[in-house]
């Protein structure tokens, strides 16, 4: 049986146990970034077809991993809230939503620059590019219909039946350059097509956006449950300030 | 360093990236220590009425 | 100052509510409107108030209003409380200071720690309206009364969701308005511990009795 | 401060705090252009063709579908009971509402129109005069909107009457948004009229709809 | 007669009485498309061209902004309740008055559909196969719409939020939809392949929606 | 039939509403939930019918109820009516009676008209519902309960808006139902007139005393 007590005390052992992990975290995305900079700009050499535009390539690869990703982890926490009932599930989903509507933005907006020059346009209307753009249109619902409900624990459930709705992107997303004929590449998945010399750096700056991802997910909890238990013990403080003043009357 | 005739779009991919993840970085980071000073304040006064009684009241 | 309603009819959808009352309330008065549900209480302060234009007859005002009408020179308290969930307590009362008033930042920032702190709400001050419990968002819309002088108060059952405390504490600032020479017109099922009152009872069918023994 | 300042600084305050609505606003008007190129296919110099027009068409209905909140809110909370009773005339309240309502959404909407242009593969020369032609326009759209806020706010089915009331009242600004950016594109002569008639019909909104809709307010309130 | 049929009875009868809600939500259709050759110029060869995307995107605003009004008017006056504790599970129920709304809105849009097609220089040959892929097409905006509204029954902001919810949804609908009738302007082939695949997205959400939106009111009620 | 809840907490919010909470109510006997305002009455009926899931604890039915669940087997009536003003009185109890518990058209004609004249609306059968009176629409409301047989009846303040001689037709056809085997929880703040009712107290805090001296 578990009791309000009960739930919170879940919450504190994850404040415990992500307050250790943040900083290794954190450096370790600190690094493999840098590095992975080094490699991109000292190291790799141009595409022969692309010139030194592939060098987009390294977060534009990378924040469009990290945008399916990102709506995994609000799908699954979802599936965790409306299953399990699990406290932490909403907490978690909240937070990665922002995160990864903002990697989804970095992915049409680093594509899109990429694709001018190579392509001669911005913006195609093709099967994976409509798809990721889709996927940004439901972080935003997510967000707002989290934003407009007054009651948050219902705010959450409502908030997680639309995102396992939503869930079916994921594999358009993926497979759309397989299903239907486009301009844009194809997932190679670092098949051994790419160059060991562009497939190192892409796989170390993808580990440390990743690792970045984490680091920005488990400080948005934090920050989620931290602002829980500020409206916690304001809501306490006001019914305190009610009786107190009622007791005037006596 | 000379990234050749599409300079400006590898830079403006990059300078809009950082200004994405960087503002979503600040923010986070932002939101953390409102979040832990509003805590902060919020424990502060909690305690503060449990230990010594208002001025006013508190024959509750 | 006089508040004077002469043969006044009120007709809602296709009833009348309200038919053929007159009375007077004088500066220094409270005038208590009672009577059962759906006598018309709540009618009859809005047709004050200027929200609801009589069919009939004239409420007119004597004495000195520098000619401004009723709506202006009336505070308006009525079931809802005019507070913003997502503004702070302070934030809301400053609003309304600034909007009734005016004035500049210094001077309304007075009047309204002043009219929190009288309200119990000093220690609330910074947080989000959304938070308050009823009582207190009750307590912050009757708060308006204070940060803006208004001679004539209309209150419909200003004491809803209010405890003990409050309903003394308003009691009182309605004494001291009335001392002041204003004027309160409060709809009520309670007797709101005034002294001296004047009762103004509705009938079920509208039809008024204005006298001391029609006291609830 | 001034009442009418007051005012508009409460709302554009509850705006920024409140800001899930204007996303909301931006990301409808995001998805309607989207759906377009969708629906006319990928043709983009058809598209280029058309994006103005399409561009204005959309934030018609984003900002007109932003509005019932203006006066709902207000009026679910009693505020506008007791602004009805203040010194400050209803007219002027609405007038400062609606101000708020342009430059916390309208002026926004405007701004995101050049974004989305490129996904229509809009000419971007012509980007500044879009901008100015909105910005010149959207007051109208505001205001006049503020007129159908106020009608339907005690109407069910809010949303779809409040566009069948007030989207006819948007056709000038339409027409003539869509004919300055026109002429712009060919010489400065026929661009300027428009834009004169543009700010014009503006100017008028401005004047003359905080009458309409407070005189409907005031009904809605008895 | 079945709980299914009562329900389904009872929500047409209602439509047809409060004529209003349809007459709204075609008035809007109407206006919309309207605005249109103003926005665009009045090229009418053009318009030709992009008709049927326009009064498919049209049709879609139409139908969806028309929506929130089918679990609203239930829940303010606790028939939802009662239908929540009835041996029909509420997934049917769901199921019936999102078959409700399809057949007292989203059918009459669709053959209104070719008559504003008429002002949009549409080519008459084409209006059959338009009326053919909307019918099978606007099964799917009824019901993941009905998600929509039963996720937003309490929120703020009802009708904008209701439309970026729902609009990504629609969108394979829309494509196949177009894409049909650009197919049957070339040869079959393509067509009935579309055409599968429009019906294949309605009978899919006719079968999942009512689920989700199900467990949206289940949350709401509690 | 039994109900039986069982260590029952339900949480609204942030809020214990209801904590550990107990009690039987046995087929032929009424249980009457009596307490203050906001002591959690109408939470305890709505997570009996199933619309709160319960933080804690079960509610079961025992006996033969054939593997449907407590919603099922009950009617809910709350404080809104299920009416539509759109159809006239008659239709709307036609469509509950076809949702309900199906049937064909003479049937569900008959039981219509059977509930209209019992709870006095035989003559308003063709009105359209928008233009009853409050009362009536209660009734109107309450009529469910005659057109589809249920086991269980969750009422939560029935009588709200009743004039007497309803009140005294609804204790009557309560009794009925618990003489046929029925079994009826209520909340209220009135004793209802019923013979013998068993009282389910619940205090400000959610503390519950089960007892027939507890009564209101
Ligand atoms: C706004 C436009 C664009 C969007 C939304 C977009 C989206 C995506 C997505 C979602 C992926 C991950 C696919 C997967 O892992 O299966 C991806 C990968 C990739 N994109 Fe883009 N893209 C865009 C433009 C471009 C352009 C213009 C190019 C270069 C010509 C490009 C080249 C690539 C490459 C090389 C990969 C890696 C494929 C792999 O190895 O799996 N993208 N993009
Ligand atoms: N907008 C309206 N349209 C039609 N009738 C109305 C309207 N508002 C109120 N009424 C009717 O007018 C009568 C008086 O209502 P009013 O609200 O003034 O009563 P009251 O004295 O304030 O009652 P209470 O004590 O319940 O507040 C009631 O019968 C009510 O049904
Ligand atoms: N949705 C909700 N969210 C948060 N708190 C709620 C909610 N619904 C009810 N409450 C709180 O739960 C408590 C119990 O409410 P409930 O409606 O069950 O009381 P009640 O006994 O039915 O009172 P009444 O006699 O007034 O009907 C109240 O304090 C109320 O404020
Ligand atoms: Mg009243
Ligand atoms: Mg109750």
């Amino acid at each position: 049986m578990q009791t309000l007590t009960q739930r919170l005390a879940n919450p504190t052992r994850f404040m415990e146990i992500s307050r250790a992990a943040l900083p290794w975290v954190t450096a370790g995305a600190a690094l493999f970034i840098a590095y992975a900079m080094y490699l991109v700009f000292f190291v790799a050499p141009p595409d022969y077809q692309q010139g030194e535009t592939v060098k987009i390539m390294y977060i534009h690869v990378p924040s469009a991993w990290l945008a399916m990703m990102g709506y995994s982890i609000v799908a699954i926490s979802s599936f965790g809230l409306l299953v399990f009932r699990h406290p932490l599930a909403d907490v978690s989903a909240k937070a990665a939503a922002p995160i990864g509507a903002a990697f989804t933005l970095a992915a049409l907006i680093t594509g899109s620059l990429w694709g001018k020059p190579m392509w001669g346009t911005y913006w195609v209307w093709d099967a994976r590019l409509t798809s990721v753009l889709i996927l940004f249109f439901l972080y935003l619902g997510l967000i707002a219909l989290r934003s407009s409900l007054d009651d948050e624990a219902l705010a959450g459930k409502l908030t997680a039946v639309l995102a396992l709705v939503g869930v079916a992107i994921l594999p358009i997303i993926k497979f759309s350059v397989d299903w239907w004929n486009t301009l844009h590449q194809p997932s190679t998945a670092f098949t051994s097509t790419v160059d060991p010399s562009m497939r190192t750096p892409l796989l170390i700056a993808a580990i440390g956006f990743t690792l970045l991802f984490i680091a920005l997910h488990l400080k948005g909890m934090q920050n989620e449950i931290l602002r829980r238990r500020v409206k916690t013990l304001r809501l306490a403080e006001v019914e305190r300030g009610e009786r107190l003043f009622s007791a005037r009357a006596e | 360093m000379d990234l050749g005739p599409h300079a400006a779009f590898i830079w403006a991919s990059y300078a809009a990236f950082v200004a994405i993840v960087g503002a979503l970085i600040g923010w986070t980071f932002f939101d953390g220590r409102r979040q832990a000073a509003a805590l902060q304040d919020a424990d502060r006064r909690g305690l503060k009425r449990r230990s010594e009684p208002g001025p006013k009241q508190d024959g509750a | 100052m006089l508040l004077h309603a002469d043969h006044l009819t009120v007709e809602r959808g296709t009833r009348t509510v309200i038919s053929d009352l007159s009375f007077t309330a004088r500066a220094g008065e409270a005038l208590l409107v009672v009577g059962p549900n759906g006598a018309g209480k709540t009618t009859l302060i809005r047709t004050i108030a200027g929200f609801i234009p009589p069919s009939a007859g004239v409420i007119s005002l004597k004495g000195d209003t520098s000619d401004r009408d009723i709506a202006e020179l009336s505070h308006y308290v009525g079931h809802l409380t005019g507070v913003k969930s997502n503004l702070t307590a302070a934030e809301n009362l400053a609003f309304w200071a600034a909007y009734l008033e005016g004035g500049d930042r210094a001077a309304v920032s007075d009047k309204v720690d002043h009219a929190l702190s009288l309200f119990g709400l000093g220690a609330l001050a910074d947080y989000p309206a959304g938070l308050l419990s009823a009582g207190q968002k009750r307590r912050l819309g009757l708060a308006r009364l204070s940060v803006a002088a208004r001679p004539i108060w209309l209150l419909d059952e200003p004491t809803v969701s209010l405890d003990a405390a409050s309903t003394e504490l308003l009691a009182g600032l309605i004494q001291e308005h009335l001392a002041g020479g204003g004027l309160v017109i409060a709809a009520t099922h309670l007797p709101l511990g005034l002294e001296e009152p004047t009762y103004l009872r509705l009938g079920a069918k509208g039809a008024a009795d204005l006298s001391p023994e029609a006291q609830p | 401060m001034s009442p009418f300042l007051a005012l508009f600084k409460r709302d554009l305050t509850l705006a920024v705090r409140e800001g899930a609505a204007l996303g909301t606003a931006l990301g409808f008007y995001l998805i309607v252009v989207a759906m377009l190129p969708l629906g006319l296919g990928p043709d983009l110099k058809l598209l280029g063709r058309i994006a103005p027009g399409i561009l204005w068409i959309a934030l018609l209905l984003a900002a007109l579908l932003s509005l019932p909140r203006v006066f709902e809110a207000d009026h679910e909370d009693g505020s506008l009971e007791v602004m009805a009773t203040a010194p400050l005339p209803l007219e002027l309240a609405v007038a400062s509402k609606a101000l708020a309502h342009w430059v916390s959404t309208s002026i926004p909407l405007a701004l995101l129109a050049p974004v989305l242009g490129l996904m229509l593969n809009l000419d971007i020369a012509i980007a500044p005069v879009l901008v100015a032609t909105m910005l010149a326009g959207t007051p109208a759209i505001s205001f006049l909107g503020s007129v159908g806020a106020a009608l339907t706010l005690k109407a069910r089915r809010g949303g779809l009457l409040l566009a069948l009331l007030v989207l006819p009242l948007y056709i000038p600004t339409l027409i003539f948004g869509i004919s300055a950016i026109g002429f712009a594109n060919l010489g400065q002569e026929g661009f300027s009229a428009s834009f004169l008639i543009l700010s014009a019909t503006s100017l008028a909104s401005v004047a003359l709809a905080p009458i309409a809709a407070a005189a409907a307010l005031r009904l809605q309130l008895s």
